[in-house]
């Protein structure tokens, strides 16, 4: 066991953060943020040129062949910038998509047009009456020829608006909540009959809601691995996101640190109040046990046994939720009126940890879950 | 001891009820209930139809527009405005600049401005806070020099709630900078927002509502018979400001109709499997709240009861930090019920701009203001006495430190 | 609304909290504690003299005709004592079965045995297996003749070792668990068949272990209202343990609040460390907010509407319950290793209070019912 | 970056788990997973197998008994003592006064006494605290003064735990009290229990155990050889020993322990209409709790992979405070589960004299406990540097006040 980033993790760690620092400054993000896209074609661009988005790929595929240390790396950098750009629909999402569910061919295909920069992609599961549950399905795909035709609607696709190819779960057969029956589509957002409407979400991100009426795809539009893909797939999601809450745990951290130091009241810093120096130790130790809670996740990214890897990722999910939550509040608190300010950069923090909290399971949802499934600590 | 409220006072529940209920236009009713802040018109047309009824400030004497009312029913009026839902009669008009004139105004400045401040004639904002000053309220830095039968104020003011909206100030300004103590040399103005030299600059919060403002004071000149009370003891009347009202803080019916509301969309909202609301967790949860808003109300009920032995000694009964504490944490705890249960399409902002639009919504308006509302209320425990000072103004009251 | 008390109901204060004054030094309480009833028999007389244990009777019965607001006047001040006497189980739990659930006959009998402090009562309600739910009765009472024969056993019996009666639910009909078929007798605990185990509870204070073994006991012993009286008097039993819990954390952050001002560590009261400062005032928080369900209770006791009652005492008890816990546990927290030690009465307060929120129904016990009966504000 | 257990480490557990299980005695183990303290006979026993073995103190130096293990060796061991469970090495000998006598103490005093440490020949008590000084320690007032070649020391020591075990005593003692600050002039003593002037007395807690105590110094005859270190810069002593070995102070193995029990007796506990277990609101708590406690496995697993690094710089990882506030309250949820549990029979008081009694229980072993256990550990968040203190070591360490 060794907790130490080796050479390449700390160069790339390294690397990415000066990116960031030049071209992440909080009026940037503004200005990213104000555009139509809602995020930073130029900056994608250096992340291709970082190697970022090849990253998770197989080197035969073209990629780096970096596993999931490498994107917690990553994505904590992006949480520390409250990045915008759509690393994690495209990279980590769409790239376990096609590694785990593609042919060689389509990889070979897509894979050098998603590291180049020139490909993004988008994750359509939520439905309006879904919850979190992906199983929960009413989107139908039915054989058509050779092909497949797609009807439903998806709510809430983050990035869905900029996407290129949707990737869509679908019920070919069986109820709406089985879990037997589930297919996953990847779909050109060109495809007739695929209409998207934009918006933004409540941290000033984005993301579509998409209807699919009598779309017409081709064979081999269906991914391999139905509603299993999809549960691993979310697990890296889980991941990743739960790494980027780390970075912005502890930007904010840090942020309200400085303020405490600097911030005067009543003549004297207010982080030499007690009751704010107490608050600020729960802070640290809140992201402290996220932190550890990231680790294990990108640890267990890669657990081949289902069943153990979803109860640890709603371990990690419950974990990093419920520090997040307390962080951001603080943040806000501890600041004061500046930070409920959409000027300041503090408030933000709380809006992106309350976003990723609410993806893919909030942590009642896991909550719930785990304990059926009879808790952390069944075989050990 | 009598813990029940008496025929009269359920009568009187009635009566008050049945009035809201034919007076309040429809319009308004629902935009609140949606969980948005009335419109400006709204606000003034619903304090304009209280004033009329005698209701608008009915904890001011008589003769000034108020009623003999206990404080039970005052309670009642305000508690069924925030469960219909209505609009309160405006703060800053109705239980802070009001009582500070009545307490410390000359007769003429009573004559001349109650009636307006009543019928919300005139809109007031505060002028208190300043960029740097935050909770340390005495430390503010606004001057007002003394020229002729003017003052000439200099300054800035900030987290200026609807200032947008208002059509006065009331403020507090440094008039004697080289007074002893912090406290002292502070006085207590009111002018006129068409003031040349008064700037409003909308400060955005984070869930992008336009509520409060920056208001910049450039060489304003405010005659002096603005001047509320004694010159240099402006702090008195800031300090009986602040301490007056706190009942109001623990917004006990506000966050009734909130729960109620909840109870009704819970029981829709989709989760899965089955309506959110069947979900032992979340419902315990709710409960949770309940029960300490039921709580909370019997200690809002005890303070009011004893408001009159309170007044008579002129100070702050502690536990009327208990309902700002306890009150600001349990609206707080609501909105996150509201995001638990909007779930992923809570992801969704609200627009401002919805109304405009003829397409089908992409999420239920309850949804799209649910993680709004959690930002935004996040203030609650930082204004108007944070969390952090109402504790130790409590640790003051009964540990003497 | 009026939340003052009575010229009288203040006299009915002080001259309590001046017995207990006299009586119940920590010195004296244990002393009490240790002797063989584990309280004392010359306090009670006491009682009797004051008229505490005639308060609830009519006047009628030889009573004095109090209400719910005068036992919670009571309640509390045992409560700031710590006392040990079985106040609750013969008078409140006793009194309330005898006035709604006894004929006139049996309470000309027994009250004023009461009143004079001669009777003493106690109610055998849980089973191994019932938990909380007093409907949950595995003891039968069978038919004999005019009279019943009464078999099984009751545990946790509180007071059980030294009363002259037991109140015991016993199933004339039905399944385990069904609400019918309840009924509830008053068995002289010298009955034949009747064996009692007495013990300390975790407060230090006295229970029994009782087995009814082929048990005769006449027509009359059977008091009429079943598992409605049941609740009915366990819903006045609540009111009355809040009000003595809210004794008991009043004593307790009154203790807190001393030692704070007078403790010194790193050459200062500790008191004037602003965290313990903020701890204090939320104990402030969490005991007003414990009264005022202490006075909801009192005024839901006589409620006539079980359903509401039942709703309204659950919520009460859920609120005293979370802030006593609160209390009770910052009492030795701020205290330090002193209150860790039975030398010392800092740590008894949370003692007790712990055995108070496990009488009749812990938090989560209560909370879960209160959720799936709708919640508190229902109506309203 | 590697962040599962190697092979090596898996085989390592394995070859420590059938050790442990081979050599354990059946009542020893039975009455730890009962919830109790092991008995004197049953801590000295196991601590001598361990010693025979070469594992009561593999954090040692190896000539002093120790092993080259990595820290997750150590960690390993640990965890499988605490998850089977068996007692731990007695933390007095092996993690406080063992290392210091080994950072501090002459060759003589290492020869002699470091065997006895390890093996549990000598069982050591603690004398720090002292009445009046709660987490204060440094605000010390025994004396011990200089007399030939002799301290005599007066005084009082308090808390200290199982003094009455104990063969002798390391204690703080004040010999120079006109130093500038508290923490210096004081020096770090040993001295034997049977030295005449020592008195013990017992403190019972408000569970009713007997674990800590009173002890008396009443003219005690020190010889000057039991100085450990320099006379006046005990301090150094005091430091060192509380910044060592925090990570044990998580106690995460043992918590996994009374979790995994908690699970199988609420399978069985009577819940009313079905077992507790079977309840969603306490599987949620149960859950939230195992949740916590492997986000603080996990940090201490980074805490020991650190401590090279750590142990070289001298100076305490912040992140160990983590663990202490953390670890403590997890021990303490999980007692208070267990109260949830046990239902109305955890009124039951344990009886300390339960062995003798022939007839049926009035409830089960675990119910009894489950209170006691409850009270007894609120202890956690008071000793070893109370959470109040931990806290104000973090704000030190990264906000610099």
């Amino acid at each position: 066991m060794d907790f130490d980033l080796s050479e390449d993790q700390r160069l790339l760690q390294d690397s990415l953060a000066k990116l960031l620092k030049d071209k992440y400054a909080f009026e940037q993000r503004k200005g990213y943020m104000a555009s139509e896209t809602g995020w930073s074609r130029d900056v994608w661009a250096a992340y291709a040129d970082l190697g970022l988005l090849a990253m998770p790929f197989a080197e035969d595929d073209g990629g780096l062949g970096y596993g999931a240390v490498e994107t917690m790396i990553v994505a904590e950098q992006f949480g520390r910038a409250l990045a915008l750009e759509p690393f994690i629909p495209t990279v980590v999402i769409g790239g376990a998509f096609l590694r785990h569910g593609a042919t060689a061919e389509q990889r070979a295909a897509l894979v050098p047009q998603i590291a180049e920069g020139k490909l993004l992609l988008a994750f359509a599961h939520t439905e309006t009456q879904s919850r979190f549950d992906l199983n929960d399905v009413a989107t139908t795909a039915k054989k058509d020829g050779a092909g497949w035709v797609i009807e439903g609607r998806k709510g809430v696709v983050v990035h869905g608006d900029t996407a290129d190819q949707i990737i869509v779960t679908a019920r070919v057969s069986g109820g709406r909540r089985d879990r037997d029956g589930i297919e996953v589509f990847l779909i050109p957002a060109d495809t007739q009959g695929v209409t998207r409407r934009g918006f933004k979400t409540s941290d000033g991100q984005r993301a579509a809601d998409i209807t699919f009426d009598n779309v017409k795809v081709s064979a081999d539009a269906k991914l391999n691995g139905g509603l299993a893909l999809a549960e691993r797939v979310v697990d890296e999601a889980i991941a990743a996101l739960g790494a980027e809450a780390i970075g912005c745990m502890e930007a904010s951290k840090d942020l309200t640190i400085e303020y405490l130091k600097t911030r005067k009241q009543f003549g004297r810093p207010i982080g030499s109040f007690q009751s704010l120096q107490h608050r600020a130790a729960e802070m640290m130790v809140c992201l402290e046990q996220a932190r550890s809670m990231a680790m294990l996740a990108a640890m267990m990214a890669s657990e081949e046994d289902p069943a153990e890897r979803r109860r640890q990722m709603r371990a990690v999910k419950i974990e990093i939720g419920r520090n997040a939550r307390f962080v951001g509040q603080q943040t806000v608190q501890m600041h004061g009126g500046i930070a409920m300010t959409m000027e300041y950069v503090g408030g933000h923090y709380l809006k992106r940890l309350t976003v990723i909290e609410n993806m893919f399971g909030d942590v009642d949802h896991h909550l719930a879950a785990l304990s059926e499934e009879g808790g952390v600590f069944v075989a050990a | 001891m009598e813990l029940r409220f008496t025929d009269e006072e359920r009568a009187f529940r009635q009566e008050v009820r049945a009035w809201i209920d034919e007076n309040l236009p429809a319009e308004t009713r629902e935009r609140m209930a949606s969980g948005r802040t009335p419109t400006k018109a709204m606000q003034i047309d619903w304090q304009k139809r209280l004033y009329a009824k005698g209701w608008a400030v009915p904890h001011w004497p008589v003769e000034w527009g108020g009623q003999k009312w206990s404080a039970i029913q005052r309670f009642i009026l305000s508690e069924e405005m925030q469960s219909t839902p209505a609009p309160s009669p405006l703060g800053f008009n109705a239980n802070m600049l009001g009582p500070v004139m009545i307490a410390f105004g000359t007769e003429e400045q009573k004559k001349h401005f109650l009636p307006k401040i009543a019928s919300l004639d005139l809109w007031f904002c505060q002028g208190f806070s300043e960029p740097g000053a935050g909770s340390d309220l005495a430390s503010l830095k606004t001057r007002a020099v003394r020229e002729g039968d003017h003052y000439i104020v200099n300054g800035q003011k900030t987290w200026t709630t609807l200032a947008q909206h208002a059509d006065w100030i009331f403020l507090l300004v440094r008039t004697d900078p080289g007074a002893a103590k912090q406290q002292e040399g502070i006085s207590f103005l009111i002018a006129d927002m068409k003031t040349p030299g008064i700037t409003v600059r909308p400060i955005i919060t984070i869930d992008g509502a336009h509520e409060v403002n920056e208001v910049f004071l450039d060489d304003v000149k405010v005659p002096v018979e603005n001047l509320i009370g004694t010159e240099n003891r402006g702090w008195d009347c800031a300090k009986f400001l602040l301490s007056n009202e706190r009942t109001g803080q623990a917004r006990v019916g506000a966050s009734k109709e909130r729960i109620r509301r909840l109870k009704l969309i819970a029981k829709e909202a989709p989760g899965g499997a089955r309506p959110v609301m069947e979900d032992p967790r979340f419902r315990s949860r709710l409960t949770e709240v309940e029960v300490q808003l039921k709580a909370l109300e019997m200690t809002t009920l005890r303070v009011l009861a004893d408001e009159n032995r309170q007044l008579s000694q002129r100070k702050p009964n502690p536990a009327s930090s208990v309902l700002k504490i306890r009150g600001t944490e349990l609206q707080q705890a609501i909105s996150e019920l509201y995001v638990m249960a909007a779930g992923p399409y809570g992801l969704v902002a609200s627009d401002p701009e919805a109304d405009r639009w003829n397409e089908p919504e992409v999420a239920q308006d309850w949804q799209t203001l649910a993680q709004a509302t959690y930002f935004n209320w996040r203030k609650q425990s930082i204004y108007g006495g944070s969390t952090e000072i109402q504790k130790n103004i409590m640790a003051k009251a009964f540990l003497g430190l």
